[in-house]
């Protein structure tokens, strides 16, 4: 029992409840709270990070309570590599996001004066912030298979209000359809978590218990379909992906940032962990359409990135992409793709963190978020521009960049992957690799466009990044050209996990992933 | 079936009666014979579809249905009540007893709540 | 001769929490008729809480020193068992955070036959001194007596003498709302035609049953069937017109047309006592009926109830969308949860752990279900237009920045109704989709499919009804306020005390519903004695 | 001989159902109710001599009781809206719709 | 030999005609004689002679009545409901005829060789049955006051229909204290538990509330308001003015008066048995046809009764008939009714003698503070709403100009034969 990671949860709620408590008027106070428990979120899950042995057991950090006897749930929480990681990700980007959105809720106005969005109660959006991040640590941290869906269901909520209250001008249709598709895809595993539980008849949710405990085929199929479409909807996956790019446009930035930077990983992350390992046959069996509906994901998202006007849909679009090539990794049934999987889910949320975070700096000063309102951008605003460079380039997997190594990972490891008779991965890989070009495409396109030509009229009163804005950007630039050179550090976290997961699945695992790590 | 001999013979004569009275009595037209009799000024106007029933009258109505309804389970308390004697007089059973008696208060009981509502309601004032 | 007949035994001690409630009725009415005006409400209020707190205490007393009787009470007639404790317990405390919603409602009429702007009303009215109208509390503590005998009932007279004293009173609590007297006057017609339509199939059906059978009493019931032919038709049509008069209380799917109007018409804090205490006495009542009287039938009419529960379920959450009106939603929502627990009702079939199992799911829905009921509409009395309150949805746009406290909470309840995790209502609903996929899982049940099938009919009714909630939360946080909006009305000690409960209960049980399903548990461990 | 009386108290059942659902006067409809319920005490004195109990019968005084409070309350409710609307034809109370 | 319910139901067809001829009959006969014989007493009481000119002592006078309206023209008002308006009488009539059907004349007789005894029939609801057949007869009444469209009728019939409800349920009531003591419904048993002491001696209360209830029930003065010429000028029959329908209504309402009286005479007044000295004196009184003859004196006696009644009382008021009725007869008998059955359950149970007893007084003591505090409430409420109109009425009537009663002066001219001024009729 070790009451770091039930800390680590309750140290945000806390922080919510003190933030919303806090007397009116009061709200630069709030931010600073909200900021100050953040950081003391990311201290405590750094040394949690320290404390966390690679070659120790799985599941570390265990901690176990009753919670409601009569159905068997317990409050149990773990964490093994990927969780681990993605609990990281999720420390490292509140804060960010805190400060990145320090104004978001105060009305937000354009140069000339327009107000965006209007005043919006600042306690609450910062409470919601910490609420979130509280529930993103449980939804990774969480052992038991209730724990997991509760948090997975009830973290929409307080996405749901920041999109809608907070967002843009079609925001309520947005949260609605947000919340609607998410809350489908719950429901579903909700039905396939009460079917796991008398299925298995042991009693108990706790995933490590459960693992192996479906042996009937058909119930395993029936059982993977409940979890996957609800990891599909979330991950998202073509075709149940049409809620993202409203979300992801209608939120504000720092929200836009959680969604697609954490939110929706807990779908692959869910894949990896539930969908792989419950349901070892069922996953090999549905392997051949999950991937080339991985793969649709990956070419779809790319091509209609580059129609699009509008910067956040086509950063959300990208995501859609990189989604795929996630999806691709986990299924590909090999240790390279899936630690690299792993990895692209972390990255990506570097990657999209920044360059949505960019973005939303470059629409807070224009008020549209139309790419051809933009022109130029780099000659009055160089700063700005410069880390919308980095991090648009880290979206397209630049090599040197973090998205690169996972990226490459997933395509090889899926190219080589033998799981699947010889040549069905590796032409899935292949196909993958034109997202590639298409990725330099839409990013460089957009670059392009915003940055570079002659300067549009409105963009000339452009002030560069202040102070702030330098401090959100720079961790995250830091981290992706880090990790691009360096990511040994976390792959070492990530794999013994993978590997387990590999293990259960009863796919033999190669060495390839240790060359992987050479990069 | 005797109270049907009977229902026969008291409704043959009572139709006989009324069907055998236009037939004996002389026919002589008059607008007036014809009229409601109200005293001699022109009729009321009557309302197509019959004449509505003051309402007023239906609280008597709805009392009686309740305290009929009382009279119903009166009876067959009574009639329980009783002890059963043979015909030397010897008590057979001793009838309910004391509950029947506690019942039957409660209930009486019940219903003179009732009863001193509609009573205290003015729903007993007649004019 | 007359037979002798033996005086019968009556156990005062189990029925006391009955007894109780009918007695400050009656003494209700007394207060009614011979307490002067000025003082009636001062002795009403107390009479009326401390009546059901004594219920209450009695139930309590009753669970705790574990003498929960096992054999029906007062000769066979009522059967007060574990669920009926635990039911009764609920119905209890929902009426009581009613009466405290009632006492604060000022808008009553003074009689419920009064006529409008009648001399007698205007009699009323000028004595009134706002003091309020206090025939409101012997009838709702009828109706709360007769909830109580319904669930309780252990044979079909007792149950149709039950089911028409809890909804005569009912039928007038409708008609008493003052601001909108023919809204309010109409849904108490409807309501009674309907009702008293519904009552009558009910009782042919036990009539058809007693012919079959020789007997009304449930058990009975089931040992003829056990004993005959199944598929009599006599017992097939008894029991389908009882199904029609049971699944009308419950306001299930094809009955469910009273509802909407019901619920809009009648006073605000009546329709909590609707929602929350007659749904729950309703529920009970079907339970014993297809549990203890219908135990030998269960094949025969497992697919009609599978019909009926996904009919309700989709009815009632399609039909919530097209609503304009946030009481009227409300009602197709209280549909669609009537949906989920015939779900409930379905998965009563199994071994007898796992029917122990579906009926505390049952129960504790029953529970959490009922206070954020009566949590929601506490809030709807508080939203008020210079009319009345403030019903039509297009009222409600951007009160979350006028009240975002009110709205905060409103929200709440409207998330604990589509099952979010966190709330209880997701508890709830989990106990349910559980126990119904549990029927399932014995070996040789061929069920078990239809079961899983019905789940996710239920689960897609869920999704569809989560719109229609977010929906509200959407007009509330996200759209701008009226510039005449409504007034959110300062809300008084016993309305802020029963929105303050339900919240608490909503969010506690939410975040740890063992404290309610552990009671639930050993209240349906016992199961309806059969 | 029994089954004659219950093939009577079903027809008067239906006519009494057939009624609620097509006349338009709510007494109409309320006495149709009526109807129905004595339908159900007919079948229930019959069946009571059929099976041999005297359980029917007393299922008969019991429908008795309640119909009359139906009876006063349901009148009570039709009177009072009748008296406030000039109507009692179910068609006219319309208010109650979304 | 005393019948009991054992011995009905064996007669052969026959033998029921025969009965239910001679009942019929009887009751013809006793409508005829009883329509003079009231009118007869009533004169005498009155010192008139009353009818004597049809037939020795005017005899025949109610033949001549029956002839005369069988000839006179039967009117169709225009509006009346047809059916209904004919079929109003009929059913007045026949169930008062049929009510008379339990009523029991005699012992077990020999009957044309056969043993039957003398009573139509009985059940084992006999009183039961009694009521119903009352309460049908009011549908008659209703139904005749509604068919009619006329107001009064209208009026008339409701009048009426109320009162007899009214006054069936205080008459139901008065006889449970009946069954509590023969522990039956049945008339002819009742008669044999009478074996000893009246019913009218063991219950007074009953039986006075009962005699109260007769009047009510029966419609006669001085509770005949359903007819009350005075003010509804023939209440329910205002419309029925001529021809045998009009005898068919008349009748009805005399067999309700000998039913009432038959009743009295079976529930209360030890039905055919012989007046307690007699009995004890004469085995034989009780035995064969004689027993017809006591009931015959006992039911004429009764009749007498009531006629002597209508000869000295007037007419209530409408509210004061139904004050009575409810407020009085009602909450004395349901006293009335648990003070026997306590009393009953003392003398007959052992068991718990105390508990009994003080039950008894309980309900005594409970029903007299009730009673007095409300007839104290009542009077007070009353007194002072008397003294506040009298006080109005003398402030108004000293300031006739002052708003208030439109009291001309006394000194007006055309109150001394002086015509002031001619008012044209319809400018009103």
């Amino acid at each position: 029992m070790s009451p770091w990671l039930p800390i680590l949860m309750a140290v945000p709620v806390v922080g919510a409840v003190v933030v919303a408590l806090l007397p009116k008027g009061s709200d630069k106070l709030a931010k600073q709270v909200a900021l100050l428990v953040s950081l003391l979120v990311l201290v405590l899950t750094g040394v949690v990070a320290a404390g966390f042995k690679p070659s120790g057991d799985r599941f570390q950090f265990v901690a176990e309570y009753n919670w409601i006897p009569s159905f068997g749930v317990k409050f149990g929480v773990g964490v093994d590599g990927v969780a681990l990681v993605l609990i990281a990700l999720s420390a490292v980007l509140v804060p960010i996001v805190i400060l990145a959105s320090w104004h978001d809720a105060d009305g937000v106005k354009t140069a000339d004066g327009t107000l965006i969005t209007p005043k919006r109660s600042v306690k609450t959006y910062f409470s919601l912030l910490l609420v979130l991040e509280a529930m993103m640590i449980g939804v990774f941290a969480a052992t038991d298979i209730f724990l997991f869906y509760v948090f997975f269901e009830a973290m929409l909520i307080p996405m749901y209000f920041m999109i809608g209250s907070y967002g843009g001008a079609q925001r309520s249709y947005a949260a609605v359809k947000f919340l609607l598709y998410s809350l489908f895809g719950g429901l579903l595993m909700l039905v396939a978590v009460i079917g796991l539980y008398f299925v298995a008849g042991k009693q108990t949710f706790m995933f490590p218990e459960l693992v192996g405990a479906i042996q009937d085929p058909v119930m395993q199929k029936w059982l993977f379909a409940g979890f996957f479409i609800a990891f599909a909807i979330k991950a998202p996956l073509w075709p149940v992906h049409t809620w993202l790019p409203d979300a992801a446009a209608q939120a504000p930035a720092g929200a836009a940032v959680l969604l697609v930077g954490v939110l929706d990983k807990v779908g692959t992350f869910g894949m990896l962990r539930f969908c792989l390992e419950l349901f070892p046959d069922a996953a090999k069996a549905f392997t051949m359409p999950i991937v080339v509906l991985a793969v649709i994901s990956i070419i779809y998202g790319a091509i209609v990135a580059i129609g699009q006007t509008d910067m956040k849909r086509l950063i959300a679009y990208t995501s859609i992409s990189h989604f795929g090539f996630i999806v691709l990794g986990v299924f590909a049934m090999s240790d390279v793709a899936q630690s690299g999987a792993a990895l692209y889910m972390v990255n990506h949320g570097f990657a999209t963190g920044a360059l949505f975070l960019a973005a939303g700096f470059l629409i807070a000063r224009r008020g549209s978020p139309f790419i051809s309102d933009y022109g130029g951008v780099q000659k009055v605003a160089p700063v700005l521009a410069g880390f919308f460079l980095v991090a648009g380039l880290a979206g397209l997997s630049l090599p040197g960049l973090s998205s690169f190594v996972s990226e490459f990972m997933v395509m090889i490891g899926t190219y080589s992957s033998q799981a699947h008779g010889s040549g069905a991965l590796t032409v899935a890989a292949i196909i993958s690799a034109v997202a590639v070009i298409l990725a330099a495409v839409y990013i460089l396109w957009m670059i392009q466009r915003t940055m570079n030509g002659p300067t549009a009229e409105p963009v000339k009163a452009f002030k560069d990044l202040n102070a702030r804005e330098v401090w959100v950007l720079a961790p995250l630039v830091a981290l992706i050209i880090g990790f691009g050179f360096f990511p040994k550090p976390l792959l070492d976290v990530i794999n013994p996990s993978v590997q387990q997961t590999l293990t259960n699945v009863k796919v033999p695992t190669s060495t390839i992933a240790e060359k992987g790590t050479g990069q | 079936m005797p109270i049907l001999v009977l229902a026969v013979l008291a409704g043959g004569f009572a139709i006989f009666s009324v069907a055998i009275a236009p037939f004996t009595g002389p026919k002589r037209w008059n607008r007036a014979k014809l009229d409601a009799y109200e005293c001699g000024i022109e009729p009321t106007p009557q309302p197509v579809g019959g004449g509505r029933f003051p309402l007023k009258y239906m609280i008597t109505a709805m009392l009686f249905i309740v305290f009929d309804i009382e009279i119903i389970f009166l009876y067959p308390w009574a009639v329980s009540f009783a002890p059963q004697t043979d015909d030397l007089g010897r008590v057979l059973s001793s009838g309910l007893g004391l509950f029947a008696l506690v019942e039957m208060l409660l209930f009486i009981v019940t219903v003179l709540v009732a009863y001193a509502y509609v009573w205290r309601r003015k729903g007993l004032d007649w004019d | 001769m007359n037979p002798a007949i033996e005086a019968p035994t009556i156990e005062y001690g189990t029925l006391a929490p009955l007894l109780i409630i009918f007695g400050a009725a009656c003494i209700g009415v007394l207060v009614e008729a011979f307490a002067p005006r000025y003082l009636r409400k001062s002795i009403h209020v107390p009479l009326t809480l401390l009546s059901l707190a004594g219920a209450f205490a009695l139930v309590l007393v009753q669970t705790v020193r574990g003498q929960v009787s096992t054999t029906p009470s007062a000769m066979g007639a009522i059967a007060v068992d574990g669920p009926s404790l635990f039911i009764w317990g609920i119905i209890l405390v929902l009426s009581f955070v009613c009466v405290l919603l009632i006492n604060d409602e000022g808008h009553f009429v003074a009689s419920a036959a009064a006529v409008p702007g009648s001399a007698d009303e205007e009699e009323a009215e000028a004595h009134d001194n706002g003091t309020g109208h206090t025939e409101v509390y012997p009838l709702v503590l009828f109706a709360v007596g007769g909830m109580l005998l319904f669930p309780a009932a252990h044979d079909l007279l007792m149950m149709f003498v039950a089911l028409e004293v809890m909804s005569l009173p009912l039928y007038l609590l409708c008609g008493l709302a003052r601001r909108r007297r023919l809204l309010s006057q109409e849904a108490s017609m409807k309501y009674f035609l309907l009702g008293a339509f519904s009552s009558a199939f009910f009782l042919y059906g036990t009539a058809m049953i007693y012919g079959f059978a020789g007997t009304v009493s449930l058990p009975g019931i089931n040992q003829a069937m056990a004993a005959g032919n199944a598929l009599d038709p006599l017992l097939l049509i008894g029991f389908a017109m009882l199904g029609v008069g049971l699944l009308f209380k419950i306001g299930a799917a094809p009955f469910q047309a009273w509802k909407p109007d019901v619920y809009q018409g009648a006073p605000t804090p009546i329709t909590a006592l609707m929602a929350s205490g007659t749904l729950v006495a309703a529920v009970g009542a079907v339970l014993r009926v297809f549990w203890v009287g219908l135990g030998n039938l269960d094949w025969e009419w497992r697919p009609v109830i599978w019909a009926v529960a996904a009919l309700t379920m989709i009815v009632g959450s399609i039909l919530a969308i097209t609503q304009t009106e946030i009481k009227r939603m409300l009602a197709y929502s209280s549909i669609a949860h009537a949906g989920f627990l015939l779900v409930g009702v379905m998965a009563t079939y199994g071994s007898a752990q796992q029917n122990a199992g579906s009926l505390k799911a049952i129960l504790f829905y029953l529970a959490v279900y009922g206070i954020a009921t009566v949590g929601a509409f506490a809030v709807l009395t508080l939203v008020r237009d210079p009319g009345g309150e403030a019903g039509h949805l297009s009222r409600w746009a951007g009160l979350g920045k006028r009240a975002p406290l009110l709205s905060g909470v409103f929200a709440f309840f409207l998330l604990a109704f589509a099952g979010i995790p966190l709330t209880s209502g997701f508890m709830g609903k989990y106990a349910i989709f559980a126990a119904a996929l549990n029927s399932g899982t014995q070996p040789g049940d061929s069920m078990g499919g239809w079961m899983a099938g019905l789940v996710v009919v239920g689960v897609v009714a869920s999704a569809v009804a989560a719109f229609f909630y977010v929906r509200v939360i959407v007009l509330m946080f996200f759209s701008e306020p009226a510039a005449d909006g409504p007034a959110v009305a300062a809300p008084s000690m016993g309305t802020v005390a029963v929105i303050a409960v339900s919240l608490l209960v909503t969010v506690g049980v939410g975040l740890y519903p063992e404290s309610v399903l552990g009671v639930a548990n050993d209240a349906a461990s016992s199961l309806f004695i059969r | 001989m029994t089954t004659h009386y219950l093939v009577l108290s079903g027809i008067l059942f239906a006519i009494g159902a057939m009624g609620v659902l097509i006349r338009r006067n709510a007494i109409v409809v309320f006495m149709c109710v009526e109807l129905m319920l004595n339908a159900c005490n007919l079948a229930f004195v019959t069946f009571s001599r059929q099976v041999g109990n005297l359980e029917g019968q007393i299922i008969a005084f019991f429908v008795m009781v309640v119909a009359a409070a139906e009876v006063v309350v349901g009148l009570a409710i039709i009177v009072t809206i009748f008296r406030t609307r000039r109507s009692a034809s179910v068609d006219d109370a319309n208010l109650l719709k979304y | 030999m005393s019948p009991t319910l054992e011995n009905f139901g064996h007669d052969p067809l026959w033998i029921t005609i025969i009965k239910a001829v001679m009942l019929f009959a009887f009751l013809m006969l006793g409508i005829l004689f009883g329509v003079w014989f009231e009118r007869k007493l009533i004169s005498r009481m009155q010192h008139r002679y009353g009818p004597n000119r049809a037939g020795k002592f005017g005899l025949l006078q109610s033949v001549a009545d029956g002839l005369k309206m069988g000839l006179k023209e039967d009117l169709f008002p225009r509006t009346v409901d047809k059916v209904l308006y004919l079929l109003a009488p009929v059913i007045m009539v026949v169930p008062a005829f049929l009510a008379f059907s339990i009523v029991p004349f005699g012992p077990v007789v020999n009957l044309f060789g056969v043993e039957t005894p003398l009573q139509l029939v009985d059940l084992p609801v006999a009183v039961l049955f009694m009521l119903a057949m009352g309460a049908v007869s009011v549908y008659g009444v209703v139904l005749a006051g509604w068919s009619s469209r006329s107001p009064y009728a209208l009026l008339g019939g409701l009048r009426s229909a109320a009162q007899v409800v009214s006054y069936e349920i205080a008459m139901g009531l008065s006889f449970v204290a009946i069954f509590l003591f023969a522990g039956t419904l049945s008339t002819s048993e009742i008669v044999k538990a009478q074996e000893q002491t009246w019913f009218a001696v063991l219950l007074i209360p009953s039986f006075l509330v009962y005699v109260v209830c007769m009047f009510g029930e029966a419609a006669r003065i001085p509770f005949d308001l359903p007819e009350g010429e005075g003010e509804l000028v023939g209440g329910f029959q205002t419309e029925y003015s001529s021809s045998l329908k009009f005898a068919l209504i008349m009748m009805g309402e005399y067999l309700h008066t000998f039913t009432a009286s038959g009743i009295a005479v079976t529930l209360f007044l030890g039905g055919w048995r012989a007046p307690a000295p007699i009995s004890t004196f004469w085995e034989g009184a009780n035995q064969g046809w004689w027993p017809v003859l006591w009931f015959f004196i006992k039911f004429v006696l009764t009749f007498c009764f009531i006629v002597w009644v209508r000869a000295s009382l007037p007419r209530v008021r409408y509210d004061q008939l139904m004050s009575l009725g409810w407020k009085v007869l009602i909450p004395v008998n349901l006293a009335w009714i648990l003070l026997v059955a306590a009393v009953r359950n003392v003398v007959v149970n052992d068991q718990n003698r105390t508990l009994g007893i003080g039950l008894g007084v309980v309900i005594v003591i409970a029903a007299l503070a009730i009673w007095m505090r409300f007839d104290t409430v009542n009077q007070r409420r009353k007194e002072a709403r008397k003294a506040q109109v009298e006080a109005e009425f003398e402030e108004l009537s000293e300031e006739p100009t002052a708003g208030g009663f439109p009291v001309p002066p006394l000194d007006l001219p055309h109150y001394h034969g002086v015509q002031h001024k001619e008012i044209p009729s319809g400018t009103n």
